[in-house]
């Protein structure tokens, strides 16, 4: 819809033509935006870290890995905006969809059980599997109110892990599945360690492809019924919306989304254990999506790779800085230790202060300005003025 | 979009002309807990008529209302449209989930039977996806709802009554007594939600963006802007629905309800809270749904000149009892309907 | 929250074959079965640990039956009340070990019950007012995420101030006093935790149904506008409910205290989760269900342990939430929901 | 196509970039460790060659401290005493430490990321660390790919090393260069070693086996039980209990009723085996409570220690392996040097389990850099990392270390595998309760 918003932003609207050629274009435009985004930022980011002071504190090199790794946030937070951002409901179990998408990588080239399927086709694979158990949990639950499937999913994200350590015959439990093979192009493998672009690139490419889909989901009737939900769940039931199956989507896709990251994850480690998708991961994507802005897909992302940089970086060098200077108290404090708090902290002030996130989507600041934001969404900033 | 217009398959114009039985219901009952909301209520719409239902407070019309509309199951009583079923008190609704997780257990039996899971790893793992495929498979059709499916369960004597959207798809809009929008959404977007069910592009057309995705919107976005103009809410497209005046709101609710075409059209309450001025065009634009697009209406109101003034037939409610029905003239001189609302207080 | 308790004046029969007696018969048919298959020993134990549950749940249902909001940031109030009665026995008292003399004992449990449920139900209403009343017409999603972000808070306060690893409480009830009743020895702190839940739900039971304030709490319960119209203030109402259900997660944590003699700052996610299964399974918004979910609770994870699938516990608890849900949505006693959303 | 056309612009790009980014930045971080040892080399003359880099990768922050920061300290002395020595063949060596603990929990991602901060530092010729075996499988791909020694004093799991049990899984990119090295015995030993004391010397015959569903815990534990059910041993029960578990009630009524005389517990204190101890006393179950290193975690005064959650008088009674050398050759000399060099810190400042090891490894990677050095004295960083690597992984090289003579086999794994135990004695350190060492066996000897 906010296409036709963008497009009809300047015309009232009254001549079809115009207003189908000005959609085609931004229509266009949005795709093209996200991709012309993710190039500016594929190499703006490397330059950018030869700056001091990022260069001071580790190689170009450990950056690009350190982004790929904040990308997996990023792809994973993309996805649970899509459940929590535009559907308004609530999953706190993402980790599992996570952990799915990661183990059916390990399944699938692992010594362990022995296969040796591509890496590419099971970035789908990992996908569809996430989405299937999606449907399962979201079938039987997404029939009641949303804060019974804020339950639920915090369970099942229980449950996955549990589930993952203690059939040992099937996962090798808490050992994890190692020797993942790394994907491959051709002949060339991707290096573990070395060169971090192969990695950085493909992360990025996955990035720009969901958001360009994402942006079309949000941008079709699918995406309106899902804000529809989201604003109230009984009117756009009685607008002919199919409340469950709508949901039941939104749900699927998030999870895929989430399966996607996994599989990414399992090649980057090229070790998979239960442990890493403990619930806090559940949360942690949950603050991203928050903070950046529910609903917002530029914003999400953003808020996403700084609050990965933040926590990963930051936060590090923050302790170092402290422990150098010998501040009395501050270098006793260990910042790292007290990330959640600063979540919650975050996460209460940011619902209380300042509901539409650190970067508010076009549509809640529209009220303000119309025009000139529809010219400027088109141009789409990476600092998350979401094109609309 | 005529030719969708037209798949509505409305009587077009000549509603009037044969004025056969749209909406039936027959002692239709609701209670919740112990309190009965209402009870044996019965009610019967022509085409192209307009049917008031009246009462004092709390006298059980919204439940009517929600009833007809899918959003409570009645506890008795059935809802006829169009000469089929549409609401129905629900009946072993218990079961279907049963026959959701029924294929998986089976297969699960058989495979047990057939010793998969003394097996070696690969017959176990693939036992258990075969397990898991099956259900996932079972939950997609279930809320998927094929006929087929339907008909199954109905064989074994589950009913479950029409949903809000099923209601919807039958061809019945309504609006709500406090105004239900979507807030924080454009006037626009109101009425292309209101449309969703006209729009024929799936998943697949989303994410390719498909021509057809493309037609579609273009087609849907134009008629909106034509139901807000028939509204009189031209120029507005762009403003979030929280921004509009009250007297708007309830315009655009209206023209979000008229958006998938409905033949009959729930109004609670359209006027409530409108200056003399706004009612009036109101009513006025009420009648003019009925003459120009044939729409029936069942309307609750609590002005009497509304409801005398465009109302065929009226239907009075007093704490969930049917008191009284029939043309306005009748109603007037009703005994127990003056008792009713000098009783309770005229509203 | 006690829906059913109001209309069930009219058609009491009804109501009384409909919601009362089923559920009680098929809990007693459970714990029945239970108590064949773990033997007594066991069964003791379950009855304790979801004696714990059972409190905790019973703040989830009330606050979810006045404001439908699932009180994410519950389960550690019970988790600071652990370490509060710890600080009250400690620090104050000077307790260290058990106490052998009754009546010290008993003045000693009376103090530390009730500054716990006391700074418990401030620290509860205070979470209301400023973490979820702003947010009270905000849409659903705003104060589920606020209370995630309270319960975060909670934690690391508590994290920063006594550090992550388990800290030891005193048990002032001997853990290895023993009574035998007909001939199976019982735990004398196991037979405390049981009676103090059973009588704190009674006394709850009846404050909600005889009280003026409980009885505004169901009105509001059941009709928040229509209440308001009625003159009850509502945030005082709400106020209240927050407060009786946070001093009886306290309670649980100075149960928990004296049972395990050990807490850590992680101890309320996983109470909590547990704890809101309970009230689901219950029936969200029945007290008395609550009360029943936890207990229910407490066999099926025990009744795991028992059989050797301990690890499944957890696995198992949340397959009866999502089998319940599917199911049964309204719970055990819950009325059926009203709007088919 | 776009995106293609994206990848190949970008891909343009890097090549620019990486051509002109100049090979390896000094870390803040590295300064800092720096300046942590400067304080005791400043006297020595070393570095006039530049200085060298010794990574320490541990999880140092919130819980995970407690095991973390006595293990770098370990590694912190030896090369402080190898700057006060004059360097190594005219180096200055730092320690660069990365703390891989997210949430006061080890971090498999982070570790990972670390280990590409080191691979990628090319001043960096060897690794101290890491503490969790978990983490090792994550760190050894990257370090193997990048040739980078890497020496654990406390990894036991077997599946890091020996190809039996899938190690080379862990080393793909060159399975027959071995870059991985640990001082701390398997878990294939000390599993079975305590088995064999809990037989013979304790005279157990029933033990109830308890693990916490972690790499480490349910390895020991299965090794344990293999080696049990060899002696002739019966397992009164098998259970696993999650780290968050706090409620064994259950578990020890279910194993009261197969009355066991022993427990083994395959597991760390942090993830519950304080709570089962003093659970277990009381439900009145009073025998040998015994268990892998994971248990024997200081005094009874050290906040969340196994004796001080438990209680002194209830963990009496209670024996632990440890796959280390009890008490070795010289460790008065090294504990002492080790408290004199650490007398100004806040905490932290008497050695750990692991501060020996850590000592060890790190005196190990020095060696070989200094035997390296000797032979080619001007090599650039990647020679002499590989050097290093090489040298150490030598199966006819030894090494003198605080822990004795060590050396390592074709799999990396030490030739002095001994496993000494430790009972809790509640008089020790004067009342506080505290754990003895009773006695240790060298497992290579046999």
């Amino acid at each position: 819809m906010s296409a036709i918003a963008g497009s009809t932003a300047g015309s009232t609207g009254t001549d079809p033509g115009l207003r189908a050629r000005l959609r085609d274009f931004s229509n266009r435009h949005r795709s093209i935006t996200v991709i012309v985004g993710m190039a500016i930022t594929a190499i703006a980011l490397p330059l950018i870290v030869l700056l001091p002071p990022f260069s001071s504190f580790s190689g170009q090199n450990i950056w690009l890995d350190g982004f790929t790794i904040a990308g997996i946030y990023v792809l994973l937070a993309l996805g649970l905006n899509i459940v929590v951002g535009l559907s308004g409901l609530l999953d706190l179990g993402y980790a599992a969809f996570f952990a799915i998408g990661a183990y059916t990588y390990a399944f699938a080239a692992s010594p362990f059980t022995g296969n040796e399927f591509p890496f590419w086709p099971m970035l789908l694979v990992g996908a569809l599997m996430a989405a299937t158990f999606g449907i399962l949990l979201g079938a039987p639950t997404l029939r009641l109110r949303g804060d019974y499937l804020a339950i639920v999913t915090l369970g099942f994200g229980e449950i996955v892990p549990i589930a993952i350590l203690n059939s040992s015959k099937y996962t090798d439990g808490p050992n994890g599945i190692g020797g993942i093979t790394p994907p491959s192009i051709g002949d060339f493998l991707f290096p573990t360690t070395g060169n971090p672009w192969p990695f950085y690139l493909t992360m990025l490419a996955l990035i720009t492809l969901s958001m360009i889909l994402i942006y079309r989901l949000q941008d079709s009737r699918l995406g309106r019924a899902w804000m529809a939900i989201r604003e109230d769940e009984l009117a756009a039931a009685a607008n002919g919306v199919n409340t469950v199956t709508t949901k039941l989507l939104a749900f699927a896709l998030g999870a895929s989304t989430a399966g996607l990251a996994g599989v990414f994850l399992a090649s980057k480690l090229q070790t998979v254990t239960p442990n890493l998708f403990r619930f806090d991961v559940s949360f942690t994507v949950l603050a991203m999506v928050v903070l950046g802005g529910m609903g917002n897909i530029w914003g999400v992302a953003v808020g996403a790779f700084i609050i990965f940089m933040i926590q990963s970086v930051f936060l590090k060098q923050l302790n170092l800085f402290f422990d150098n200077v010998n501040v009395p108290i501050l270098s006793d404090i260990d910042f790292l230790q007290y990330q959640f708090l600063l979540y919650g902290v975050a996460l209460v002030a940011m619902m209380l202060l300042r509901p539409e996130g650190l970067f508010p989507s076009r549509r809640r600041r529209r009220e303000l300005h119309t025009e000139e934001d529809a010219a400027f969404g088109e141009l789409g900033d990476p600092m998350g003025a979401a094109p609309k | 979009m005529t030719q969708t217009a037209d798949s509505g398959g409305r009587p077009t114009g000549g509603a009037a002309a044969e004025p056969s039985t749209l909406l039936e219901a027959r002692g239709l009952t609701r209670r919740f807990g112990g309190l009965v909301a209402c009870r044996d209520v019965d009610l019967r719409i022509p085409s192209g008529g307009i049917v008031s239902i009246i009462g004092p407070n709390g006298a059980g019309k919204t439940t009517f209302f929600n009833v007809v509309a899918g959003i409570i199951d009645p506890s008795g009583g059935t809802v006829e449209f169009r000469g089929r079923t549409l609401i129905s008190r629900p009946r072993r609704t218990w079961l279907e989930p049963v026959f959701w997780v029924l294929p998986a257990a089976i297969v699960l039996l058989v495979e047990y039977l057939l010793g998969t899971f003394s097996g070696d790893e690969e017959s176990i793992s693939l036992g258990a996806i075969a397990v898991i495929a099956v259900l996932a498979a079972t939950l997609l059709t279930a809320i998927i709802r094929p006929r087929w499916y339907s008909r199954f369960i109905d064989r074994f004597g589950v009913l479950r009554s029409a949903r809000p959207n099923d209601v919807v798809a039958a061809g019945i809009g309504r609006t709500f007594q406090n105004i239900r929008l979507f807030q924080n959404m454009t006037a626009l977007e109101n009425v292309l939600v209101g449309m969703h069910l006209k729009l024929r592009s799936n998943l697949g057309d989303h994410l390719i963006s498909s021509r057809r995705q493309r037609a579609d919107e273009e087609a849907a976005t134009r008629r909106a802007s034509e139901l807000l103009a028939l509204v009189g809410l031209q120029g507005i497209e762009n403003e979030l629905a929280k921004n509009l005046p009250y007297g708007d709101q309830r315009r655009l609710e209206l023209a979000r309800a008229l958006a998938n075409d409905p033949v009959l059209l729930l109004l609670d309450e359209p006027t409530a809270g409108m200056n003399p001025n706004e009612t009036a065009e109101m009513t006025a634009l009420i009648g003019r749904l009925r003459s120009d697009l044939g729409v029936s209406v069942l309307l609750i109101e609590h002005d009497m000149r509304v409801v005398m003034g465009i109302s065929d037939r009226i239907l009075v409610l007093d704490h969930g009892e049917q008191i009284a029905e029939g043309s306005p003239d009748e109603v007037r001189r009703d005994q127990r309907v003056i008792e009713a609302y000098l009783g309770t207080g005229a509203s | 929250m006690t829906t059913n308790a109001l209309s069930a004046r009219p058609t009491f029969v009804a109501t009384f074959q409909r919601l009362r007696l089923g559920p009680y018969l098929f809990m007693v048919g459970f714990a029945l079965v239970v108590y064949l298959i773990i033997g007594p020993e066991q069964f003791v134990n379950a009855l304790t640990i979801g004696s714990i549950y059972a409190l905790v749940a019973i703040g989830y249902t009330m606050v979810y039956g006045i404001i439908e909001l699932i009180n994410f940031a519950h389960g550690d109030v019970f988790m600071v009340g652990a370490f509060c009665s710890m600080y009250v026995l400690t620090t104050p008292l000077g307790q260290t070990g058990p106490v052998t003399d009754p009546p010290a004992l008993a003045v000693i449990l009376f103090i530390d019950f009730a500054v716990t449920m006391l700074v418990m139900g401030t620290l509860g209403t205070a979470i209301e007012r400023f973490a979820y009343r702003p947010l009270r017409n905000a849409p659903r999603l705003a104060p589920l995420i606020t209370a995630i972000g309270v319960s975060f808070i909670l934690q690391n306060i508590i994290q920063i101030i006594y550090g992550p690893s388990p800290i030891n409480t005193p048990q002032i009830i001997d853990p290895a006093a023993r009574v035998v009743v007909g001939g199976l020895s019982i735990g004398v702190i196991n037979i405390f935790i049981f009676v103090t839940a059973v009588t704190l739900m009674i006394g709850l039971q009846m404050f909600v149904s005889r009280t003026r304030l409980g009885r505004a709490m169901r009105s509001t319960a059941q009709d928040r506008e229509a209440a308001q119209l009625m003159g009850v203030d509502i945030n005082r109402t709400i106020a209240a409910t927050f407060f009786i259900g946070s001093a009886l997660a306290g309670a649980a944590g100075v149960v928990q205290g004296l049972y395990f003699g050990n807490i850590q700052f992680t101890l309320g996610f996983q109470a909590g989760l547990k704890a809101f299964t309970a009230a689901v399974l219950g029936g969200i918004g029945n007290i008395t269900g609550a009360a029943l979910g936890g207990f229910l609770i407490g066999f099926v994870e025990v009744t795991a342990a028992a059989q050797g699938y301990f690890v499944w516990a957890q696995a198992a608890v949340f397959a009866v939430l999502i089998i319940t849900l599917v199911f049964r949505p309204s719970g055990l006693l819950g009325q059926q929901l009203g709007e088919r959303t | 196509m776009k995106i293609t056309r994206l990848a190949a612009a970008a891909a343009a790009a890097a090549l620019l970039v990486s051509a002109c980014s100049s090979g390896s930045t000094p870390s803040p971080s590295a300064e800092a460790s720096a300046g942590a040892s400067a304080g005791a080399s400043a006297a020595a003359s070393a570095g006039e060659k530049g200085t060298l880099k010794i990574g320490v990768t541990l999880p140092l922050s919130g819980g995970a401290a407690a095991d973390g920061q006595p293990t770098l300290k370990g590694a912190i002395l030896a090369v402080d005493q190898a700057n006060e020595a004059g360097g190594i063949g005219g180096y200055k060596i730092e320690v660069l430490p990365l703390d891989h603990a997210v949430n006061g929990k080890y971090n498999e991602q982070q570790a990972a990321q670390d280990m590409q901060t080191f691979a990628a530092d090319a001043a960096v010729i060897g690794v101290v660390g890491p503490y969790n075996s978990a983490v090792g499988k994550v760190q050894i791909p990257i370090s193997n790919e990048a040739g980078l020694l890497q020496c654990s004093p406390a990894n036991t799991n077997e599946s890091l090393t020996k190809p039996e049990f899938g190690a080379l899984d862990y080393r793909k990119s060159f399975p027959d260069r071995i870059n991985y090295i640990r001082v701390a015995a398997t878990d294939d030993i000390q599993g079975p070693a305590m088995a064999t004391y809990d037989y013979s010397k304790l005279g157990l015959r029933n033990v109830l086996i308890i693990d916490d569903v972690t790499t480490f815990g349910k390895g020991v534990a299965d090794n344990f039980q293999t080696k049990w059910e060899e002696l002739g041993g019966t397992v009164a029960d098998r259970v696993g209990a999650p780290p968050d578990t706090t409620d064994f009630n259950g578990i020890i009524s279910a194993a009261k009723g197969k009355n066991p005389d022993g427990v083994y517990y395959g597991g760390v204190v942090t993830s519950g085996a304080g709570l089962l101890l003093k659970q277990m006393r009381q439900q009145g179950l009073d025998i040998p409570f015994t268990g892998p290193d994971g248990i024997v975690n200081g005094p009874g005064d050290a906040e969340g220690s196994l004796i001080q959650i438990a209680g002194k008088d209830a963990a009496a009674g209670s024996y632990g392996s440890l796959a280390a050398i009890g008490d070795f050759p010289g460790k008065a000399d090294f504990t002492a040097a080790f408290e004199e060099h650490f007398k100004n810190d806040a905490d932290f400042n008497t050695p750990g389990a692991y501060s020996g090891p850590a000592h060890a490894c790190a005196t190990i990677i020095l060696k070989s850099l200094d035997e390296f050095l000797k032979t080619s004295p001007d090599a650039d960083q990647a020679a002499i990392r590989e050097g290093t690597r090489a040298w150490a992984s030598d199966t006819s090289h030894s090494f003198d270390t605080v822990l004795g003579t060590e050396s390592f086999d074709a799999n990396g794994d030490t030739t002095l595998p001994f496993i000494s135990f430790y009972t809790v004695d509640p008089a020790a350190k004067d009342g506080i309760g505290d754990w003895v060492f009773k006695e240790q066996i060298n497992f290579g000897a046999e």
